[in-house]
């Protein structure tokens, strides 16, 4: 194989390595040089990895590298994938970790949005938040905490251990006093 | 916009520097001279300089910079003088702002040096398509801190750039109304009742206390003016009323 | 090399291969057959991947495959790169890197100037930086470090990989100006 070829086919495995969606050949004759030989270039890309841990497969029209379909299953024991929160249960988290002990009208005053009850099931269920009580208010909310699971989740000693408010607000501050009264 | 080379086009240049260390850093950098023998005395009359220039543009300085600007003033002047105990002191000041500025200067080196890395996601990519081959454990939670932070100054954020939220206020019976409603079934019943019958359908029990409070408030407003009695046979007791129309036929 | 090497060559080439995160050698040595010497194993596949368009380096504690970097230029036309940070962010960046844990008002004394809220933005945004703990002076301030993300965005395997700070004074030697001569 030429230079030239060795070239691009380098550029065609870094390309279709790095990217987020299969390869179309459309998009490789534009990445290859001119004078590329891309059914060529991609034939020898695609027996280089024969027999690895990886392969070169054509998938939705387009080439993508893929784990070698024997090994999923010494795979997936090792790798974990844990979830994230989605970004109300994160938000509320936050503000319960914070501001605590809160009631739920208090948290979506804050938060400038209502609270749905899955986002609360999912702070339950993963053990971060729990009741502590009842504010002392008509209706007599109940007041929500942080639990020694959050703590650990995070690596924390203490609650005392959270960055300040006033660390992160900074350049905040100002722009969340409340606007004047109008009328 | 003068040319680049013009006189006041560092003065013009003042708002792009992080302060005035980093001013200095640069006046020491940009010197004709060799770096190694540049003096402070030579550092202070060009910062001074800049400052000036850029005071009588009227630009506007933040205070820091008039600060460091005096303190530069006072130190030239203790430099100045002949040998003595000042001069001790401002040597001693004018090697800490030199190490300063060489610390500043390490700091530029450091972050010029990590530029110059291949950079994950500008010069070198990871893989594109990563495969989740975990189905089997999702009970974990990827938490972090600075994905709480994030959250919470997104949610301050958020609120910020709304008006605040205000919940409804519940509809509670006003004063007025029950004013309103006692005139209106005074008249049909025919003996003492109880302030409770007069009260309007309440859906919370918040809604039921406020109601029965403002009823009070009603009866006593209508009792002063005459228009009803009340009675309570003892403390806590039902409270009772009826309307003076029927004070004749008593 | 042995089919049982090969073997586990293949699992770690696929284990890597399929991870988004540099893989910690605890995960590897986990993954792989238990006679396996992870050491050779990585030092092979580490040569099979050498000048080719994708390679083997070891970032944040881990290994991780990544594109060539001499390809940057050809890659770039085709993936979209994200700005970089602007120099208030890059120098914040190198001072925590070098004296982290590190509080803001200290930062702010090496730099000589205040840090605007946006430039702390920026570092969390990317990952860069994250608060650990408070230091235990009046006020407790929060103090910062990197973190393994940044690790991993400059190539650092470890932050001893850090240039000395002796190294980087590219001849800035300021003297202090003699006394004017007198008479």
């Amino acid at each position: 194989m030429s230079d030239a070829d060795d070239a691009d086919l380098r550029l065609a495995e870094a390309l279709i390595f790095a990217s987020a969606e299969p390869v179309k050949p459309s998009a490789l004759i534009q990445a290859l040089s001119e004078a590329a030989d891309t059914d060529a270039i991609m034939a020898a890309l695609q027996r280089r990895y024969e027999g690895r841990g990886v392969e070169l497969v054509q998938v939705a029209g387009g080439w993508q590298f893929r784990t070698a379909p024997d090994l999923a299953s010494r795979l997936t024991r090792v790798i974990l994938a844990p979830r994230r929160l989605p970004r109300a249960a994160m938000e509320t988290l936050a503000i319960i970790a914070w501001h605590q002990p809160i009631t739920r009208p208090e948290i979506e005053e804050i938060r400038g949005a209502a609270i749905s009850q899955t986002t609360m099931d999912q702070l339950l269920e993963a053990g971060l938040v729990t009741p502590r009580g009842r504010k002392d208010t008509p209706g007599r909310p109940t007041l929500w905490v942080t639990t020694a699971a959050f703590l650990a989740q995070f690596n924390l000693s203490d609650l005392r251990d959270l960055p300040r408010r006033d660390d992160l607000l900074a350049g905040l501050a100002l722009a969340i006093a409340p606007p004047p009264e109008t009328g | 916009m003068p040319p680049a080379d013009s006189p006041h086009s560092l003065v013009l240049h003042l708002g792009g520097f992080e302060g005035p260390l980093d001013l200095l850093l640069d006046l020491a950098r940009t010197q004709k001279v060799d770096l190694a023998s540049i003096s402070i005395l030579a550092l202070v009359d060009q910062f001074l300089a800049v400052i000036e220039g850029a005071t009588r543009i009227r630009l506007e300085l933040a205070a820091d910079w008039l600060v460091m600007a005096a303190w530069l003033a006072w130190l030239k002047s203790r430099l100045l003088l002949p040998d003595g105990a000042e001069v001790e002191e401002a040597e001693l000041a004018a090697e800490t702002l030199a190490a300063r500025l060489r610390d500043l200067q390490r700091v530029r080196g450091l972050a010029v040096w990590l530029q110059a890395r291949p950079t994950l996601g500008r010069d070198v990519f990871g893989r594109g398509a990563p495969e989740e081959l975990i189905e089997t454990d999702r009970s974990g939670l990827k938490l972090d801190m600075p994905g709480l932070l994030r959250a919470y100054v997104a949610a301050l954020r958020r609120r910020a750039s709304q008006r605040p939220y205000r919940p409804n206020p519940p509809a509670l019976w006003s004063v007025k109304d029950a004013l309103a409603r006692l005139a209106l079934l005074m008249g049909s019943l025919p003996d003492w009742s109880d302030l409770e019958r007069f009260l309007p359908d309440a859906a919370t029990p918040l809604e039921r206390r406020g109601a029965l409070a403002s009823t009070l408030m009603a009866g006593l407003e209508m009792a002063r003016s005459g228009t009803l009695r009340l009675q309570q046979e003892q403390a806590f007791g039902p409270i009772l009323l009826r309307g003076t129309e029927r004070d004749g036929d008593v």
